[in-house]
């Protein structure tokens, strides 16, 4: 990951610092994985302490849970979700069916690998991974943004081709999303 | 010469008070469901995370119009409140204008809502208004029988009339009905849990911030902030005798908060309807007997 | 040759004209424009004439037609003829190709000839002739220009005739009263009358003016009468046709009777003249703007408002004090400038898109900024929010209201002001906001020569909302002249007292906050335009035949709350005072039967009637 | 000075010279009939001036009045002879073109008898010579009303015939009954010898007269007639007979009941039949179908308008009167007038059929407007002017049962003018109507033209008529006149 | 005597029905093989006549070696509490047809919608016989005999490269399978 090394200004250090404390997660329920949500949300373990909250919009979320398997038709509503949410945002992707298929290796209808159709921040282990390991993730996410390394989504709007060939080859042809990438792209001077 | 400096550090004031205000409630809400609950600066965290956000989504030229309406109007509403130590503003225009100018972020919010040409957002601004007409009426006859029992419309010179009174000289005290009915109907201003339909997350995605991101909802927040403030001061000058001086008021407005805040954790949410008929059959009479009391 | 005659004569030459060169298009649209313009140029330079009397050496049962000029009618004059020609320069390009444009301007100019005619009329017999001419004239043209004009228009039609019949019987028994129909002879005679007979005569032209002007029972001839005839005539109608009638009630209750005469009408001990008066405006107030929630068809619910809010106007002439008296006149002037602006964004939006049915249209601010610029501007006058002119009036009422002590003709008020609230926000999300449907992607914005209107009255509305003292200065002479306190005014609202208004300071301070919203806007990093379909729905695709768009049954919860008490009662007695009539007329038909020995029996049973009279007169 | 006598003498005598050179002329006697007429015209306006002075005495045959017979001409009898022999001319001039086929001599015999009946009513002083001339004009009528000759006029004819004659008998009964009891037939003679008869036999007489005399002035109860009768008969006889037929009959009976009766008891319970008729008269047109039967209800109750005017016992309440009935028989002939043609061209009777026919028929519907809007009393026409006279009048006197009145007119006037303007919305909106509908000649549209401006420029000459209105009405009112001549 | 109320039933249908084949698998449940062209008959009298309200399901056997498709269709009895499962065999070709019952069950139409989808059987005469799970699939009916999952998932899909040092060695031991 070569951005390790190019030197964050001083704004960028205070920001990442005090928006590390704020994060959204939009809560999409595809798979099993949502069951596990509540606890982590509510008294026992509470992850409001850390400033995450569930969001219902993608507009104002900005962690996306992909929590377990996806058929085809469900990612393709994901995509859709992941590029109307708003720009510095993460996807976290829950359990072994985002990572390699895990319980679903071989059906026809789901997808193995998150990553090849949308920038994945972290993956969390396990099938499905307790509200222990999911805070511990989160923590890891907001030292990464702290460190100011969480930059997966700016590699959407970079190899974008990489991503859009997976998608139409997946679906069959594009799916119209009423959002022009490319300009986006130039728009965050992103080569 | 101190009016200006009042005039460029008034809102920052309230906006820092009215956004601890907002953590304090985010704590107090999580310590009734024996959670640890956020930071008291957690809503501080939140707007700069938001005004900090790379892409912000608007859908038209009124969008953005919208939201500068938004924060304009409560700004304004904002130098026409007596606060302690300054009340310049307040001759210039009084209950009446208030009462008013609280409209013009409500409508600047529709109106930017519905350039989003989101129907969630659509729904919520209806039942918004619709709670709108719920909760005003009760509210201005309440103000309208205080104005009338000391002949004046000017906040300012109600604050003195109960000040000279000391504590039996307070609103909530010399006439309860209208006090308690306005406390309800203040309830629903603010938006608390029980008339709080408009924005229900589940049913229509948080209703008219459905398609508010980045900045444009950062400025919301900001304005609820300040909004919030500006209506408690609006209850505290009616009824609660106004402060003399900064730590007065600031007790004042934790405490009539808190009161408000414990009735918001425990309450389910109305249907838009039932909060409408709540509001007309239980505040709405109360007031109107309290103005028969004061007309005979 | 006074300025009056002047007005009169140009109005008449406009209907002569229109209709001998029927068929030439310069004259119709450039020549009647013209016209209208003179007239606007004529009224405003009346003032210099006030005061001034003019006859007409024509006598009707002894008495001349005679005019004069005061504060009150150069008021009414002027807004008489500004909306006229702006309606004309409206209607340039709006009338365009429709049939029936002929009968259109010819009823325009008849109409201005009967409301100036009215307005500067100084006796009753004037008064009463230019009255039917108007009432006939508005009567002709809206029973063309729409489906169902003619039935709406006999409605209209029926209330139209019962009020100038009473209006008739009242200046004939004034006439029989007083021995003159002049007013100023009337007015010096007043107090001559016993209490009952003044208040008999008091309440005949106040019902016949109510009527006019759509008072809370004796309104639903209105919102289908003004919205089922051409749009650019509803504007001219809802404006300033129905505000003729509170001009006779400002006249009659101030000028001809005045305020001590009418104070001593007391009923029943306590309840005075005023308050019954100020009832009725109440209920004037609140049950059309709720109506108006209901309304499917922008034209209706702004018709529905028209009745609302001449529901203000004259709650203020009812209040007890000046201030309350100068909110109800200034709320005329106010009202007609934003009425007339919000009518004419609705007729560029049905010009465009050819329907007011608010369930189908949808997000035209794309397409006509400026149509949407003008509704905003409209309706937030409508509603009465600070920096446009409906809030000065409104606050004037609320206050006098308050500080004379009828807290519950207040809330009365509040209330229609947020049922305003509600509906107006509905007419303006249902046409311009939300998405535009896929038939509407090729319209553009409408003409400069419908543009310029609307900006003219824009800018009036703004202008008025910050420097009501503009509009206050003529009304103070207006005060004057009719024997009331005046209210000390300064430019930009009220000077002293204890609650001061200062629409300057509010307008700054709101511009001021609006720039430190902009540089707090500014913060944030650059906006991204977006698609209308780039929208959140849950995940679902969206494109052009995904209906995606909340118009329909805006306001259920509320009409659930309201429905139990909707009892119709205006539409039961209707149909009730209808079905009578028929049912007498049926019943008076059948007396002729057609057999010859019924009547034969009719003649015998005349025969013994006039024996039984004739008998105990001898 | 030319004589009064004339006035019966030239129609009578045309119209026996028609029937007789009927067979050579065939359709060219209708120019000899307007020949008469307009002698007649020219002789009543010459006749008026003077009248103005002095009532103008006829003795027919050198005998004198109490036995003879004599015209007794005065300011009212001289406007109503204007107001007959104008409308009658205007009306033959509309018929020329209206009336074909061979019958027409007959038809112009008829006319004229019509003609002379009426002149005779008004000017003679001899009540047995007025029954005489009520029979002329009576049976004329009932002819005329026939003369279609389709089934129901033939229907409508009975029974006008039939319930007129009950009404000549009992107007006989009447004379006969006077006769006996004064000795004497001439009405100027009357007027002094009336007052000391017995109360019991008075009211014997007044209550055959009037009865006898309403039923062909068409007052409430006793004009079922009429309906029928205007209806089916042809457009210019309907026209004429709610003209000025009615209005004879009723001026008579205001004459005697001034005059020679006397009994000014009797005139409240007239103006209160008179109401009565108004409303019956609007009530029955409001939901009618068939246009002449509207007109026909809507004379009822114009008469009731002017019998109720005439009996309010006031100068100005008869001179209001008088306008009135000026008013009612110009626009009521246009409305008729123009309905017949209508009738003509569309075929069918029902006003709904002639949806948008004023595309068609543009002069003739908007000649039918003005005429409905001097009718109801809109202010530039003639009929505002009437109306407010007669309100005037009502409410100078003041009592409360005058306010009523005046109110139930007013609503009248209301049911009106909202069944007239269904007809013009009717006329003036819609598709127009198929079939060669095309506008009326301009022998049917000039008569018409010329009433249209009666009515629109009447306020212009308004002073005039208030002058010779004023007089009449003062004629009446003050008796001594006849005496004195006598 | 057990099974008196299954012999009952078939005793009232054998009659009707003299060629199918009634066994009685267990306690309340009447298997019946009969010929693909009787069915509409059998459904309708069970419906109107024996008062089997409920078809509970319409379940598709694909028999590959026999190159057949085994319709089951199961009844239930609400009164009786008896399930009938009546079997029938179509032949299987590309696209092999038969002929809806919808017309008599509401739920009908949704199993054989299913069944379209998944067999690829065509019925004649249903309202729609759209996709509506596999939206977007343009590959073979997926649950017939003749098409392998694993392989069309191994070259539609791209797996991830994991082969870390535990797996290794396990595998070397010979538990990991491939």
């Amino acid at each position: 990951m070569e951005e390790k090394l190019t030197q964050r200004s001083v704004w960028e250090k205070i920001s990442n610092k005090l928006s590390k404390r704020s994060l959204w997660m939009l809560h999409y329920c595809t798979g099993c994985g949502a069951i596990e949500l509540p606890p982590t949300m509510t008294a026992r373990f509470d992850m409001e302490r850390f400033g995450i909250s569930p969001m219902v919009t993608p507009r104002q979320a900005d962690i996306l849970l992909i929590t377990g398997y996806l058929s085809v038709k469900t990612l393709k509503r994901v995509v859709l979700t992941y590029e109307q949410m708003q720009a510095p945002k993460y996807v976290v992707g829950f359990g072994s069916c985002t990572i390699n298929g895990g319980m679903y290796w071989n059906s026809y209808s789901t997808m193995k690998c998150l990553d090849q159709y949308i920038p994945v921040e972290t993956y969390i282990a396990g099938c499905m991974p307790r509200p222990e390991a999911i805070i511990a993730s989160f923590n890891d996410l907001i030292a990464k943004i702290d460190r100011g390394e969480a930059n997966s989504w700016k590699d959407y709007y970079k190899n974008y081709d990489f991503y859009k060939a997976n998608q139409d080859r997946t679906f069959e042809g594009p799916i119209e999303t009423y959002n022009d990438i490319k300009a986006d792209a130039a728009m965050f001077n992103i080569k | 010469m101190n009016t200006v400096l009042w005039i460029i550090f008034l809102p920052i004031i309230i906006f820092i008070i009215g956004t601890f205000m907002l953590g304090y409630s985010r704590k107090f809400i999580a310590r009734i469901e024996r959670r640890y609950g956020p930071p008291i600066q957690q809503v501080f965290y939140d707007i700069f995370k938001l005004m900090n956000k790379k892409t912000n989504i608007s859908h038209g030229w009124m969008h953005d119009i919208a939201i500068l309406m938004l924060l304009g109007g409560t700004l304004l509403t904002l130098y026409f409140i007596p606060v302690p130590g300054f009340h310049f503003f307040a001759q210039y225009g009084d209950m009446l204008v208030i009462m008013y100018i609280l409209l013009i972020p409500a409508l600047g919010m529709a109106l930017g809502v519905g350039e989003t040409a989101n129907p969630n957002g659509s729904i919520g601004i209806s039942r918004a208004l619709m709670m709108l007409a719920g909760y005003d009426i009760p509210f201005f006859l309440t103000f309208i029988g205080m104005a009338m029992l000391n002949q004046t419309t000017s906040m300012y010179e109600l604050i003195n009339i109960q000040q000279a009174g000391g504590f039996f000289g307070w609103g909530l005290i010399t006439n309860p009905l209208l006090g308690v009915a306005a406390l309800i109907a203040l309830q629903g201003m603010l938006g608390e849990k029980p008339f709080e339909v408009m924005v229900a997350p589940h049913e229509i995605a948080t209703g008219p911030m459905t398609e508010m991101g980045g900045k444009y909802l950062g400025i919301m927040m900001i304005q609820h902030a300040i909004a919030v403030v500006v209506e408690l001061t609006i209850y505290i000058n009616l009824f609660l005798g106004g402060a003399l001086n900064w730590f007065e008021y600031i007790i004042k407005l934790f405490v009539l908060f808190t009161v408000l805040l414990s009735v918001n954790a425990v309450f389910g949410r109305f249907r838009t309807d039932d909060a409408v008929r709540f509001m007309w059959k239980i505040p709405l009479p109360m007031a109107v007997i309290g103005v028969l009391f004061i007309i005979f | 040759m006074s300025i009056v005659s002047g007005l009169l004569l140009i109005a008449l030459a406009g209907v002569i004209l229109n209709v001998l060169f029927y068929k030439s298009k310069i004259v119709q649209k450039y020549v009647s424009l013209l016209l209208f313009a003179v007239l606007a140029y004529l009224s405003f330079n009346m003032y210099k004439q006030v005061g001034s009397h003019f006859s007409i050496p024509f006598l009707i049962a002894g008495q001349s037609i005679g005019f004069t000029i005061t504060w009150l009618n150069y008021y009414f004059a002027l807004m008489i003829t500004g909306i006229t020609l702006l309606t004309a320069i409206f209607s340039l390009k709006y009338m365009e190709g429709k049939e029936g444009i002929v009968h259109y301007y010819t009823v325009l100019f008849m109409k201005t000839f009967g409301m100036l005619g009215v307005i500067l009329s100084s006796d009753l017999i004037t008064f009463f002739v230019f009255w039917e001419i108007m009432s006939w004239s508005t009567f002709s043209l809206m029973s063309t220009g729409g489906k169902e004009a003619p039935k709406s228009a006999l409605k209209y039609f029926i209330f139209a005739v019962t009020a100038s019949m009473i209006l008739m019987v009242g200046v004939v028994l004034s006439y029989s009263l007083f021995g003159s129909f002049d007013f100023a002879v009337i007015h010096s005679k007043i107090d001559s009358l016993s209490l009952p007979m003044t208040g008999f005569l008091l309440s005949i032209f106040i019902v016949s003016f109510s009527i006019e002007s759509a008072v809370f029972p004796m309104h639903s001839w209105l919102p289908e009468g003004y919205s089922n005839t051409f749009t650019t005539f509803t504007a001219y109608l809802t404006g300033i046709s129905t505000r003729i009638g509170i001009y006779g009630i400002i006249l009659f209750l101030f000028g001809i009777f005045g305020i001590q005469t009418v104070d001593k009408l007391v009923i029943l001990g306590k309840i005075n003249f005023r308050y019954i008066f100020g009832v009725f405006a109440a209920l004037t107030m609140i049950i059309p703007t709720f109506t108006a929630l209901y309304q499917h068809d922008a034209k209706k619910l702004i018709a529905w408002h028209s009745v609302g809010q001449g529901g203000y106007m004259l709650i203020g002439l009812a209040s007890a004090n000046a201030l309350g008296i100068s909110g109800g006149i200034l709320h005329i002037i106010n009202y007609l400038t934003y009425q007339v602006l919000i009518v004419f964004a609705i007729a560029s939006v049905e010009y465009r898109t050819g329907t007011t049915n608010l369930n189908k249209l949808g997000g035209l601010i794309k397409k006509m900024p400026v149509s949407y610029l003008a509704l905003l501007f409209g309706i937030i006058g409508l509603a009465g929010l600070p920096p446009m002119n409906g809030f000065v009036s409104k606050w004037f009422i609320y206050k006098a209201l308050i500080m004379s002590g009828y807290p519950f003709l207040a809330i009365a008020a509040v209330i229609g002001t947020i049922g305003t609230i509600l509906s107006v926000y509905k007419l303006i999300h249902n046409m311009f906001l939300g998405q535009l449907p896929e038939r509407y992607n090729d319209i553009k914005e409408v003409s400069f020569s419908m543009q310029l209107p609307m900006w003219i009255l824009m800018i009036v509305v703004f202008g008025l909302g910050v420097y009501p003292g503009l509009a206050m200065g003529l009304i103070a002479k207006i005060q004057t002249s009719l024997g009331l306190a005046v209210v000390p005014y300064s430019l930009h609202g009220i000077a002293s007292g204890s609650g001061q208004l200062n629409m300057l300071v509010i307008t700054a301070l709101f511009m001021g906050g609006l720039a430190v919203a902009w540089i707090i806007y500014l913060l944030g990093s650059r906006r991204k335009h977006v698609n209308q379909y780039n929208n959140y729905a849950g995940g679902h695709f969206l494109n052009k035949d995904v209906a995606y768009n909340f118009n329909y049954e805006f306001y259920a919860a509320i009409e659930h709350v309201i429905d139990p008490y909707r009892k119709k009662i205006i539409e039961r007695t209707e149909r009730g005072i209808i079905g009578l009539v028929d049912a007498v007329s049926e019943y008076v038909r059948r007396i002729y039967t057609g057999m010859i020995n019924t009547y034969a029996i009719y003649i015998l049973t005349a025969f013994v009637i006039t024996i039984i009279f004739l008998k105990e007169l001898i | 000075m030319v004589n009064p006598i004339l006035l019966i003498i030239i129609p009578l005598g045309t119209a026996f010279l028609i029937s007789t050179v009927a067979g050579s002329l065939k359709n060219s006697t209708k120019y000899l009939a307007f020949l008469a007429l307009l002698a007649n015209v020219w002789i009543s306006i010459s006749l008026l001036p003077q009248v103005l002075k002095h009532p103008v005495n006829v003795i027919i045959a050198g005998i004198k009045p109490p036995l003879g017979i004599n015209l007794l001409v005065g300011p009212m009898g001289a406007i109503f002879s204007i107001i007959i022999s104008v409308a009658g001319i205007l009306v033959l001039l509309y018929s020329f073109k209206y009336i074909e086929g061979e019958g027409q001599s007959k038809y112009y015999t008829l006319f004229l008898l019509l003609i002379t009946g009426s002149q005779g009513m008004i000017l003679t002083g001899d009540i047995f010579n007025l029954f005489v001339f009520f029979e002329i004009l009576a049976i004329s009528s009932y002819i005329l009303v026939g003369y279609a000759g389709d089934r129901n006029g033939f229907e409508a004819a009975v029974k006008y015939l039939i319930l007129g004659s009950v009404g000549s008998v009992f107007i006989l009964v009447a004379v006969a009954l006077i006769y006996q009891e004064t000795g004497t037939l001439n009405m100027a003679d009357l007027a002094g010898k009336f007052a000391s008869v017995a109360s019991g036999k008075k009211m014997m007489i007044m209550l055959f007269f009037i009865t006898g005399m309403g039923v062909e002035a068409a007052i409430f109860p006793l004009n079922s007639w009429l309906p029928d009768a205007h209806s089916s008969a042809p457009s210019s006889i309907s026209a004429v007979l709610s003209g000025f037929v009615i209005e004879v009959a009723l001026i008579v009976i205001i004459k005697f009941v001034y005059s020679i009766f006397a009994m000014t008891e009797i005139l409240q319970y007239l103006s209160l039949v008179g109401v009565i008729t108004l409303l019956v008269g609007e009530f029955a047109a409001f939901n009618q179908g068939n246009i002449k039967r509207v007109l026909a209800y809507s004379s009822i109750g114009q008469i009731g308008l002017i019998l109720f005017a005439m009996t309010l016992n006031s100068e100005a309440g008869l001179s209001a009167g008088m306008m009135q009935v000026v008013n009612h028989t110009a626009s009521k002939s246009i409305l008729f007038l123009v309905a017949g043609y209508m009738i003509k061209m569309t075929g069918s009777y029902q006003f709904t059929d002639y949806k948008g026919i004023a595309k068609k028929m543009p002069v003739s519907s908007f000649l039918f407007v003005l005429g409905v809007l001097s009718l109801i009393g809109v202010p530039p026409f003639l009929g505002f002017f009437s109306k407010l006279n007669i309100i005037i009048a009502a409410l100078a006197v003041g009592n409360t049962f005058n306010t009523v009145m005046v109110f139930l007119i007013l609503l009248g006037t209301i049911i009106e003018s909202v069944y007239f303007l269904k007809i013009l919305q009717i006329f003036y909106i819609g598709d127009p109507i198929k079939g060669g509908v095309k506008e009326a000649p301009f022998t049917a549209v000039f008569p018409i033209a010329i009433f249209a401006v009666v009515i629109l420029l009447g306020f212009l000459v308004l002073p005039e008529i208030n002058i010779y209105a004023g007089s009449a009405a003062a004629e009446l009112f003050t008796k001594i006149q006849i005496t004195q001549v006598f | 005597m057990e099974y008196e109320l299954e012999n009952f039933i078939i005793d009232k249908m054998q009659p009707e029905f003299p060629e199918a084949v009634f066994t009685i698998k267990k306690s309340r449940r009447v298997e019946v093989k009969m010929s693909s062209d009787q069915l509409y008959n059998f459904a309708v009298r069970m419906q109107k006549k024996w008062n089997f309200l409920h078809l509970s399901a319409i379940s598709c056997v694909d028999w590959l070696q026999d190159n057949e498709f085994e319709l089951v269709y199961h009844f239930w009895n609400y009164d009786e509490k008896v399930l009938v499962m009546a079997k029938i065999r179509i032949p299987r070709e590309e696209e092999s047809h038969f002929e809806t019952i919808s017309n008599l069950w509401q739920p009908a139409k949704f199993f054989e919608r299913d069944i379209h989808e998944m067999f690829g059987v065509y019925f004649d005469g249903s309202e729609d016989m759209e996709r509506f799970i596999l939206t977007d699939w343009n590959g073979p009916p997926p649950m017939r005999k003749d098409f392998i999952t694993r392989e069309y998932a191994l070259n539609f899909f791209h797996y991830r490269e994991y082969d870390p040092e535990w797996l290794k060695d396990m595998m070397g031991a010979g538990e990991g399978n491939e």
